[in-house]
């Protein structure tokens, strides 16, 4: 089975280069994601955020990089680390803020939180607080795409320690079997929580778990965008065409700690390897390439940037002004009452 | 004894066979609905049921899937999501262990998580039951694991009338349902209408009215019931017998009016007597009619302990007439 | 208040450190145990409980697992039928659907299965519990389904005293036993001698005496019911609160002998309550003591939804002791 | 990872040809269980063996081949075909037909049956009603031996159908990553009940699943006792050395149905194929093998026949004459009154 790697070696390196248009679209998804966690993170800290909080700040390459192929239509499944993939699949900052602050106005009505937020007219079939929960998912949405003969996909997003849960495995494999639309993006971040990957699973590379499926397995180098949009669109094409699933690593690092922003404060990772990936931000690696490529100034970046801290400050407002769920409606949205 | 009137054609079949039925009325109505577990397709089941579904509707209906419990549900929960009507089959009940996660966390909750964006209309058959010799792992009956868990219903088909009228009724039904099927019931012969038809989840069936007795039953244990309440009617109990049909929802009103009436009460269920969810029919009985009893609400199900492979220890665990009987008359005092 | 006389000194310790010193107990004891769980050794749990233990007792008695819940029992189940005696952490209760295969058709029955011959002293520790704005997956309390599992035994300890002393009854046993925590309970002082004790397991701790109502808690909802009761007080109602700390085995008789005293019942846990096992506790009261009753045994659990995660709506839905006033008043008719 | 293929070819093909006495051994442990399982089977269809009953007959070089390296002290775990795994672990036949029985004086008291027969004296762990119960148990007693520093190993015996479980997918993850002394055994018979391999999974080898694991992945004729002796025997080796754990895919076949003799009689495999594998009966091309090696006659092979169809009369007389437990038995064993 093919076995890519990719990495990031200067220009030219791409088959098929994007155009002007997606690339300054991947760089906006980027910002939103930046912005929306940062400003999250405070909000935590400042305590007007309450329960767990997962942040997505240095993995942003990976969800604008796959999310520009997709519509609406398209299916995605996400993980407890969900805020990036919805805000990367055009998610509103309004509801989304409103829902982590536990609000009426959030996409689940404050009854999820930041752990299951979703929304199922974008395609965006929930982050999860099961680890390995979303694969199994994917799988299906994808199987009903096949279904249906659309030429819908699924991708379900998951992490490094994810991949040793069986769920993973049963999914995946029952995609390969069907050979339907789906596609298993695996971030890996180098940590399932605080456990190092050398000490959760004996490989370097998840993907070679791709061949024990009998789909391809890519790695890519996940801090560069236009290398997940190549590999990411490859995988889509293989699965819109009917040729099954493929397995994409993604490799990519954190920079906050596991849960919330500085975490339960351990030394399970050395500040020189923090530092080491923070040289390879990927909104600065994008940056440095779009300006490069004469595509975006430097001003115009900054200019993303302002627009999108405006936006997130109305909708901080926004949430902050909504109400908090009637305690009558509790019991509301357990079941359907219509079928 | 039917709650839908129906002016087709009634035959006498078996239960395996009404499964069939039902099952095929999905298939036929909802062209969104498919069924997907181990060896259902090409094999039909191991005990049959889907029989002659592969031919009739095609692989694009009905599929084999590998040994992934997980996987199953999982297909049924984004399928479902994404706009299907699953029919779902975990062979036997004591296989939901392997996907109690994707039962309890994202089929019961999702749509609750979700603020009520999503609606996951599945359907799941699965094989519950014990007396065929399986032991342990191939006999459980865990209906009270399920109707623990906000989100999802739960019926249990005592007949084959109820079995193809409840599969149908889950089906249409928006949200994930299970029916728990008996392996002991599979041979039963009962009256089964030509055509679609519901049993309404939720609505427990007065199989046998009476005046000074109740018992609720579960399952398979319907009949059983019924035998003893012709054992009971020779020592003067004159008992009513309600089988539940549905644990989630549970038909309350249903019980306390007969209890109201007759002041005495038992529930009867396969599963393990202690924590089974007859407890919780109990507790409901003297919460709502304690007023009304003049005896404490006898619960009969199986010892505790798992469920034994030999015959000779097996025929003693599982609960019967005979012993509904002898504790009926150790509450009763008679 | 203990069962256990202790000569060695007492300290005012949180529950989050007597878990530690409980586990650090059992690792001294007994050469044979190792802990072994998700993020236990480097990190020393979520929530800290196992902080020390690896600087303590070395990487041989300590395993960060990966994140494979189904590995982790089957390690545990395989380690103790092969001798050893497994300390298994699932870091959130929720996490046991992911298991509940090995739990239960593995680790529950294998003894039985094989005819007495596998012995598997198997500890579990898991945090279970709402209250932390944690929402639908990470806040259940499960304990019905482990319940209803012979083979298994399942505690619950409500205070820093319990916490150590029944993860080293429990360690102690020869049969698989879960812990089960309560994650808002971490914080909570308490009393902690030095040195190993145990609580025995299936012994319920009357916690406050009292003459005419009877509360029976499971795990966190102690305090509430203590709350409430001195609440009740004021309305002339003298309760004692019975903190059942072990659900399988169930103490029937320290809760009879109580409602038999007060003629009066209610049952609180933090679990949904439909099917909870306060259903299993009611049906036993009114089964043993039905002509002491003088008003039917009342439950207070969650109501019938996931765990919700806003605060608006998890503040109502966490059981605690304003609605226990609310509903023993109604059920008293104060 | 080494992925080594081995198939049988003529003589001399092995790198460490076995003793005469190791032959001889292995011949007898399948002659052992292909005689129990046929006389099962008809008591079976007599109706005086209640419940299911998964025949093993077929299989028999995987179980002796394997087994033939161990001690009771090395563990094993197997499925619900497991009769001939504790035969060939040094299983008792009339203890055996007893519990069959369900008698009293069976392995597990009758408590068991087939499905759950064991014995932890020998170091056999027990059948298992779950597909894919077996693996982490497995794994768990591994790491008990490696706890222990013991030489010890354990084996998980399972099917291809249960290779797509999470359950062996968690199992193998973790044995590999704390290189522990466990060999995964896969006994790929071409089917998971009624579902043909190709229906069930996208790959064709098992064995490419071990490299997602980071162990080596091995492939054997599960027909050819030698070669299954030998693989098994490497696989066994490195494991007590302290190398960490091997994937052994066995390519076998079962000759009688998935449950029974006739089983529900569908036509699942073809007259073609079942015939072309019985061609191949490990003990006809094992003994046709020792007969040119002069290591054991046809007259001698026929005698070790007649010995143990002697012995199984004996048990089967011993079996029927046992008491069925007492039904005051029944709540003993649920737990431990020890601890
Ligand atoms: C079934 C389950 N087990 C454990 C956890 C606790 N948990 C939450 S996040 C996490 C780490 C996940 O690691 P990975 O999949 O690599 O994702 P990352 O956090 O690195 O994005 C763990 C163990 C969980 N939520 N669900
Ligand atoms: C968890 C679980 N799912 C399904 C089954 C039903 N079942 C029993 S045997 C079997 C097929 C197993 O196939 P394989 O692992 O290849 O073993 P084989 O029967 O071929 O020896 C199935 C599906 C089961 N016993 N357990
Ligand atoms: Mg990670
Ligand atoms: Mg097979």
């Amino acid at each position: 089975m093919a076995r890519i790697h990719k990495t990031v070696t200067g220009d030219g390196f791409l088959a098929k280069q994007p155009t002007n248009k997606t690339l300054l679209d991947i760089h906006r998804r980027m910002v939103r994601i930046r912005h929306f966690e940062e400003r999250a993170g405070k909000l935590m800290e400042d305590g007007k955020i309450p329960g767990a909080l997962h942040l997505y700040v240095g993995q942003e390459a990976v969800a604008a990089g796959v999310m520009v192929h997709l519509t609406a239509e398209d299916q995605i499944t996400s993980t407890h680390r969900g805020h990036g993939h919805l805000i990367a699949k055009g998610g509103d900052f309004d509801r989304m803020y409103a829902e982590l602050f536990g609000r009426s106005t959030g996409y689940c009505k404050g009854k999820g939180g930041s752990m299951h937020i979703s929304n199922m007219d974008l395609g965006m079939l929930g982050a999860n607080g099961i680890v390995g929960g979303g694969p199994p998912i994917a799988m299906g949405a994808a199987f009903a795409n096949k279904f249906r003969k659309s030429k819908h996909v699924a991708v379900a997003f998951f992490g490094d320690g994810a991949s040793n849960e069986g769920s993973f495995h049963e999914a995946a494999n029952m995609a390969s079997l069907y050979k339907l639309p789906a596609i298993f993006v695996c971030e890996n971040n180098g940590y399932g929580e605080y456990t190092a990957q050398a000490n959760h699973q004996a490989v370097v590379d998840v993907a070679d778990r791709a061949a024990g499926y009998g789909m391809p397995g890519v790695i890519v180098d996940g801090m560069d965008a236009v290398a997940v949009y190549e590999a990411a669109g490859e995988a889509i094409a293989r699965a819109r065409k009917g040729q099954g699933p493929t397995l994409l690593e993604c490799k990519t690092y954190r920079f906050y700690d596991h849960v919330g922003v500085r975490g339960m404060g351990l030394n399970y990772r050395t500040d020189d390897e923090v530092k080491k990936w923070m040289k390879r931000d990927p909104i600065k690696l994008f940056e440095a390439r779009l300006a490069e490529q004469k595509v975006l100034s430097k001003k115009q970046a900054e200019a993303v940037h302002a627009e999108v801290l405006a936006e997130i400050e109305a909708a901080v407002a926004f949430a902050e002004q909504s109400p908090m769920p009637d305690v009558a409606s509790l019991l509301d949205d357990v079941y359907s009452t219509a079928g | 004894m039917s709650a839908v009137a129906s002016e087709t054609k009634t035959r006498q079949l078996p239960y395996v066979v009404a499964i069939t039925e039902g099952v095929r009325e999905v298939l036929k109505e909802q062209a969104n609905a498919f069924v997907a577990g181990e060896d259902v397709a090409g094999a039909g089941s191991v005990y049959g049921y889907y029989r002659g579904l592969l031919d009739e509707f095609g692989a694009d209906r009905i599929y084999d899937t590998p040994i992934s419990e997980k996987g199953i549900i999982g297909l049924g929960v984004g399928a479902a999501a994404a706009g299907l009507r699953p029919v779902l089959d975990i062979m036997f009940m004591d296989f939901i262990g392997e996907c109690m996660d994707e039962i309890a966390n994202q089929m019961a909750k999702m749509r609750f998580m979700f603020g009520g964006s999503a609606t996951l209309p599945i359907t799941v058959l699965t094989m519950a039951g014990a007396g065929a010799n399986l032991a342990a792992q191939h006999s459980q009956s865990l209906e009270a694991w399920l109707a623990h868990l906000p989100g999802l219903k739960v019926v249990m088909p005592a007949t084959p009338y109820d079995a193809k009228g409840l599969i149908i009724a889950a089906a249409r039904d928006d949200n994930p349902v299970f029916v728990v099927l008996n392996k002991m019931s599979l041979a039963m012969m009962g009256d089964v209408p030509e055509g679609p038809y519901e049993v309404p989840i939720g609505k427990a069936n007065v199989v046998r009215t009476g005046k000074n007795y109740t018992i609720v039953t579960l399952g398979r244990m319907l009949g059983q019931a019924l035998d003893a309440a012709k054992q009971l009617a020779e020592l003067g109990i004159d008992a009513e017998v309600i089988d539940a049909r549905s644990v989630q929802p549970f038909d309350t009103e249903a019980v306390i009016k007969s209890v109201e009436k007759t002041h005495r009460a038992m529930v009867v269920h396969e599963a393990v007597r202690f924590g089974g969810f007859g407890a919780e029919i109990a507790a409901q009985i003297q919460e709502h009619a304690f007023d009304y009893l003049d005896a404490p609400v006898a619960r009969v199900g199986a010892p505790f302990s798992p469920v034994p492979f030999s015959p000779a220890l097996e025929k003693v665990y599982v609960p019967n007439a005979e012993r509904i009987v002898v504790v009926a008359r150790e509450q009763l005092g008679i």
